[in-house]
């Protein structure tokens, strides 16, 4: 067993320079994972405690705890900052940049100062968005709809814009980065059918970014001038249509859901073969999937806007469409459970948190069948069904998959091992809590309680309490990896190259890797997931 | 596509040390401009979303609004963004060819044409100023409808159109202006003589970018000012 | 089980039941999967938990597997979109006859105006057994008119129009809610559906004072409006003769054509100029801003009203020229 | 990318064309072709656009697939914001709101 000191001795990126200057102005992508890692963190946090108070709020029909416009607040900025500055940036940058060049064998992404740029973009939307909240918060709904946002709303409307049209570049630049790596910086021997499923997840994540963002931000400069001058294209009393923006709003929001859950799939694209010692079923079948996932994805935005005034015939299209985009979701999910078949399992951490992610986004998925079926749709839109549904994919898919990722790569990333009974019961509190939260509120829609609403009427109450109850759960695992990873940077065992046993480039560098990734340029000879040639580690048949 | 670049060791002062190869990185900065230029393909895309939809149903204040900008400038502020784009592929064809002086001279060409075009949208915003054409409180077009008895022009309508006028005409100016400031910045370096005929990288991608704003005005001149200039019957 | 614990919405109109049937459907359709799956998940990691002895078999993938599922979730998924569409197409398509009660939404509360005259404000009494047609505007910001128990909801839009249906089955009182993000009080924008036995209806429609109908009032304010100048019931009116014209193609100036629905009267309101009559001339003045929602509302069922014979407000109207600028009327 | 220089001869005469081209726009716009004007006036400008991407931008002489690819499925992306728009505004008139 290695001891504190020989992990000392050996230069890596963490300990290769030291002080403030040397993070700010790094370039290693490593480093700037671990910057954004800390400050996602932190939003996630602030997020996470806007939900709970609201749901405190929900606990009684009355509204009690909080006023109606500081409740309106609540929701809207944990929308927006859930959305923007956690689960979009969440797995491409913090596991994405710390990966992507070592899963292909390069020493960084193709822009390393674009990349530190991108964090300061980042960084700088986050502090427009920490002041609007502290000095009075927005109150618009995270979907910014006109004529409510232009017209109405009295508060920080265009600060919040800025600031997600910040964040929007930061995101674009990140995209940008990794499409031009995966083309230009792989290893000799690295072709496109031995990229681990990581890499194909974040190229199409990639293309939603580059392509879905600037619509985005495009229109919220539309409702920013609009707000400032009063332009009136979005105000009907000026002859502008509403509906315009919705279209502009959902072309980017819809996809923004790929951008979210694409980099978990592939996360557990990873840990599935991992821990099942088998090659991934069906490689081309769950490759080829990541990149339908981001064109479909495109074609169905207005399934969002079923009731809100489009023309019938283009809520079939729409419709039609929104189950196109369900195939390659199925089929990924139907390949993850076929590798398990005939493998060799073990239940680490890591591949609860995968257990969880295909339960989960199942249920998830399969409630958006719902919602894609227009008479189904009109009923339960803008209720807690959708709530719940949305939460299903993005807590309940992206967010396991994120920390499913943390808890694999954490030796890689740290050097460290966190305790693995603290996992496990970690990850076993998530899945609960999680369900306990989310899961009446599917029937909460169906009984008809619309979202957003501070007071609801008493028969709803029995369904609110058990999700808040939930949501308390819920907070406990999601601070618990936090307190176990914190601790194990110093007090963790000393995890070596690769004590999975893991197939994939970065299993085959140092604990933490060097500043340039590996001592001298890979050449790959091996097909991805080479299972059948990599023994597994001895310590973890002991334990079963 | 699967051809991965192979390591060869061949380091110029421009190579950065993540890269292998100079080609490697010469052509990481082109895709990576294309795939920038694909993005702002769809940033102006929002944009001719909303044009379009309001064009179909406004045509008539459209087609009003659009006889009242000026054609001739319009016009000449087209061929002066064709000459610049002609200044911007000779100089780079200039930098292949390791032609300091003349990359410098075209470089300086391209500046004044683009800052010439700038002017003129200037001259062409101040008009419209003068004649309360610009979206918000002073927005008035009492002197159009009188001037087109023909068309029916509902006010608000022309706002739209005004307004969709100024946010594309404003978000092209923006990118002549990001534009300028890129080539002032190359002219800088290729007056220092930093570009070779192996190391001309930023003026090329410089290039793709100007051409780019160029073809967004290709577009916009039909689409703004030559909606409907046809004799009125 | 508990008053404060439904597990299922009230059921109270003839289009619920459509919609329960679908949804059950999906419901038992998403259980059989959720289990197919979690019980292949938890059997796999069971059975082929890692072992001594045991060794992972390298399995590659099957071509047919891949095509089977994604051929046969595909064909289930068309047939749950032919059935939500023709559920979708009975929603959004009113029947013939059907009495039209007129939603002005403003923030926080919902008027309403039934064809008789009556108002109401957060709540709608509606007749068992009666088609009604909802034809709604927002004065503000966009809302949404829900009922949970008739499984209705339409978005509610400043500037035009949107319509939605429902026959109720079940006398009982409803949750009406705004299910569209509004503001402060959205979650005060609540009201009552009651449904009433059709005696009962009647005697609560002839219990409330009213000022006439909808469309007579409508009248008046047609012809206070100076309306009746030019639009005049025989061929020398400056505007076009307005009878029957609702329902109608009409041919525009432009050449287009258009159905004359309830958004194409309401915008030839306020926005005169925008879809010109051919062989009319764009002089009708601009009455955006100068009428209220109400207002317009009855304007438009009295159009809607020179359709049916019976109740036609037909005869000539007053020649007396009134000037063509015009006034504000008072509320 | 393009090693190869290409001759100025080539980029004068697509300057050439182009100005020919702006000019024709210009004037092709005063003359009523009913419907026509707006599809000329596109197809000029596309024309155009196409000839600053082939020979400005050196797209006719790379032997990248991969520019190519992004200039058209970025093409693609547009007309899909586009067409699914339409999909809507295209057929509100028709009833059924």
């Amino acid at each position: 067993m290695a001891t504190a000191a020989t992990i000392a001795e050996r230069e890596h990126y963490l300990n290769k320079e030291y002080g403030i200057r040397s993070w700010l102005l790094t370039t290693d992508h490593k480093r700037i994972a671990l910057l954004y890692l800390v400050s996602i963190t932190f939003f996630f946090f602030i997020g996470g405690f806007f939900a709970l108070l609201i749901r405190l709020e929900l606990l009684t029909p009355a509204g009690d705890l909080v006023q109606a416009d500081t409740y309106n607040k609540l929701f809207t900025m944990h929308g927006m900052v859930m959305i923007f500055f956690f689960l979009i940036p969440s797995i491409p940058a913090v596991l994405g940049n710390f990966l992507v060049p070592m899963m292909i064998g390069a020493k960084d992404l193709a822009f390393p100062r674009i990349n530190l740029l991108s964090w300061y973009l980042y960084i700088i939307s986050g502090i427009m968005m920490l002041h609007c909240i502290v000095t009075g918060g927005v109150d618009t709904g995270w979907t910014f709809y006109t004529p409510f946002s232009t017209a109405f709303a009295n508060t920080k409307v265009i600060e919040a814009g800025l600031s997600i049209f910040v964040a929007g570049f930061s995101s674009i630049l990140t995209g940008l980065n990794f499409v031009v790596t995966i083309h230009r910086m792989r290893a000799p021997g690295m072709t496109w059918s031995r990229l681990p499923l990581f890499i194909w997840a974040h190229y199409a994540t990639s293309i939603i970014q580059l392509l879905g963002t600037p619509v985005l931000a495009v229109t919220l400069v539309l409702v920013v001038c609009e707000r400032l001058l009063g332009l009136g294209i979005f105000d009907p009393n000026r002859g502008g249509d509403p509906l315009l923006f919705q279209h502009l709003f959902w072309f980017y929001s819809h996809p923004a859901v790929y951008i979210m859950i694409l980099p978990s799939m592939g996360v557990v694209a990873e840990i599935v073969p991992c821990f099942s010692r088998k090659r991934i079923f069906g490689y081309h079948a769950v490759a080829l999937s990541s990149i339908a996932i981001a064109v479909f994805g495109f074609l169905v935005w207005a399934h969002h806007m079923f009731v809100a005034g489009i023309s019938l015939y283009s809520a079939m299209i729409f419709s039609i469409l929104s189950y196109l985009v369900a195939v390659p979701s199925a089929i990924k999910v139907f390949n993850w459970t076929a590798t398990m078949y005939k493998g060799s399992i073990t239940f680490s951490t890591p591949m609860l948190y995968a257990f969880g992610f295909i339960g989960l986004f199942t249920m998830g998925g399969l409630t958006g069948l719902f919602l894609a079926c227009l008479g189904i749709d009109v009923h339960v839109t803008d209720t807690y069904f959708v709530v719940a549904h949305f939460h299903y994919i993005m807590v309940g898919g992206a967010v396991m998959g994120y920390l499913g990722g943390m808890h694999f790569w954490w030796p890689k990333i740290s050097g460290r091992l966190y305790p693995e009974w603290l996992g496990k019961f970690a990850a076993l509190i998530v899945f609960l809590g999680f369900n306990l939260t989310f899961f009446p509120q599917f029937i909460l829609g169906y009984l008809g309680m619309p979202r957003r609403y501070w007071q609801y009427p008493p028969e709803f109450q029995v369904l609110n309490v058990m999700s808040t109850a939930g949501s308390t759960i819920l907070a406990v695992g999601y601070v618990l990896p936090m307190v176990y990873f914190l601790w194990s940077m110093r007090y963790g065992k000393i995890a070596d190259e690769n004590p999975w046993g893991a197939a994939g480039l970065e299993w085959k560098t140092a604990s933490p890797p060097p500043t340039f990734n590996f001592e001298e340029t890979p050449e790959v000879t091996w097909e991805a997931y080479n299972y059948d040639q990599i023994p597994a580690p001895a310590e973890v048949l002991v334990e079963q | 596509m699967s051809n991965s670049p192979i390591a060869v060791e061949q380091h110029g002062p421009e190579l950065r040390h993540h890269f292998s190869t100079v080609e490697q990185q010469r052509d990481s900065a082109s895709l990576g401009m294309w795939l920038f230029l694909a993005t702002e393909i769809m940033f102006f895309g929002g944009m001719f979303c909303a044009y379009l939809i309001y064009r179909l149903n406004y045509y008539n204040e459209f087609a009003a609004g659009s006889r009242s900008l000026n054609l001739k400038w319009g016009t000449i502020n087209t061929i002066v963004l064709i000459c610049s784009s002609l200044t911007v592929a000779l100089s780079v064809r200039a930098a292949q060819m390791g032609k300091r002086k003349l990359v410098v001279i075209l470089l300086i060409l391209t500046l004044i044409f683009g800052l010439a075009f700038l002017g003129i949208k200037g001259i062409e915003w101040y008009d419209k100023y003068k004649e309360h054409h610009i979206p918000g409180a002073s927005f008035n077009v009492d002197d159009l409808v009188r001037e087109y008895p023909q068309i029916h022009i509902d006010q608000s309508h022309e706002q739209i159109y005004f307004s969709l006028y100024f946010a594309m005409t404003g978000l092209h100016a923006l990118h002549m202006i990001i534009g300028v400031g890129i080539f002032s910045y190359l002219l800088f370096h290729a007056w220092k003589g930093r570009y070779t005929t192996t190391y001309y990288t930023p003026v090329e991608i410089g290039g793709l970018y100007w051409h780019f704003v160029d073809i967004v005005w290709i577009y916009l001149f039909p689409l703004l000012y030559l909606i409907d200039r046809k004799p009125l019957g | 089980m508990f008053d404060n614990f439904p597990l299922w919405p009230a059921r109270a109109s003839t289009g619920a039941g459509h919609v329960d049937a679908l949804y059950v459907f999906l419901v038992l359709l998403a259980s059989f999967m959720s289990l197919a799956i979690f019980t292949m998940v938890v059997v796999f990691a069971l059975k082929y938990r890692r072992r001594r002895g045991h060794e992972a078999e390298q399995i590659e993938g099957s071509i047919a597997l891949e095509v089977t599922w994604s051929v046969v979730p595909l064909a289930v998924f068309m047939a749950i979109f032919v059935w939500g569409a023709v559920i979708y197409f009975q929603e959004r398509t009113p029947p013939q006859g059907a009495t039209e009660v007129y939603v002005v939404a403003k923030q926080w509360m919902w008027k309403l105006e039934h064809p008789e005259g009556q108002r109401e404000i957060n709540e709608l009494h509606v007749p068992v057994g009666r088609d009604i047609k909802l034809i709604m505007t927002s004065q503000d910001v966009i809302h949404s008119f829900y009922i949970p128990a008739f499984r209705i909801k339409q978005d509610v839009l400043p500037g035009r129009y949107t319509t939605q249906w429902f026959r109720a089955t079940k006398p009982g009182v409803y949750h009406l809610f705004c299910a569209e993000y509004c503001g402060t009080q959205h979650s005060g924008m609540i009201g009552q559906v009651i449904v009433m036995d059709p005696a009962q209806y009647e005697a609560w429609l002839s219990g409330g004072a009213t000022s006439g109908s909808l469309a007579s009032n409508g009248q008046t304010i047609f012809e206070q409006l100076g309306c009746s100048t030019c639009h005049r019931f025989d061929t020398q009116g400056r505007g076009p003769n307005l009878t029957g014209v609702f329902g109608k193609s009409v041919q525009l100036e432009d050449g287009r054509t258009v159905v004359a629905d309830e958004n194409y009267i309401r915008e030839s309101i306020l926005s005169p100029s925008a879809k010109v009559v051919s062989g009319f001339k764009p002089i009708m003045p601009v009455f955006q801003g100068l009428v209220s929602e109400e207002q317009l509302n009855a304007l438009v069922a009295y159009v809607k009203s020179l359709n049916a014979p019976a109740t036609g407000a037909a005869g000539t109207p007053s020649l007396s020229p009134v000037g063509l600028k015009p006034q504000k009327l008072k509320e | 990318m393009s090693e190869h220089v290409l001759s100025s001869k080539l980029y004068y005469a697509i300057w050439i064309v182009l100005m020919v081209l702006t000019v024709v726009t210009a004037w092709v716009a005063t003359i009523d072709l009913g419907p026509f004007n707006t599809v000329v006036a596109l197809l000029i400008a596309s024309s155009k656009a196409l000839l600053v991407i082939l020979f400005f931008m050196h797209v006719k002489y790379t032997s990248e697939k991969l520019t190519k690819m992004v200039i058209v499925s970025s093409i693609f992306w547009l007309l899909i914001l586009l067409f699914l728009s339409l999909s809507d505004y295209g057929t509100r008139h028709l009833g059924h709101g």
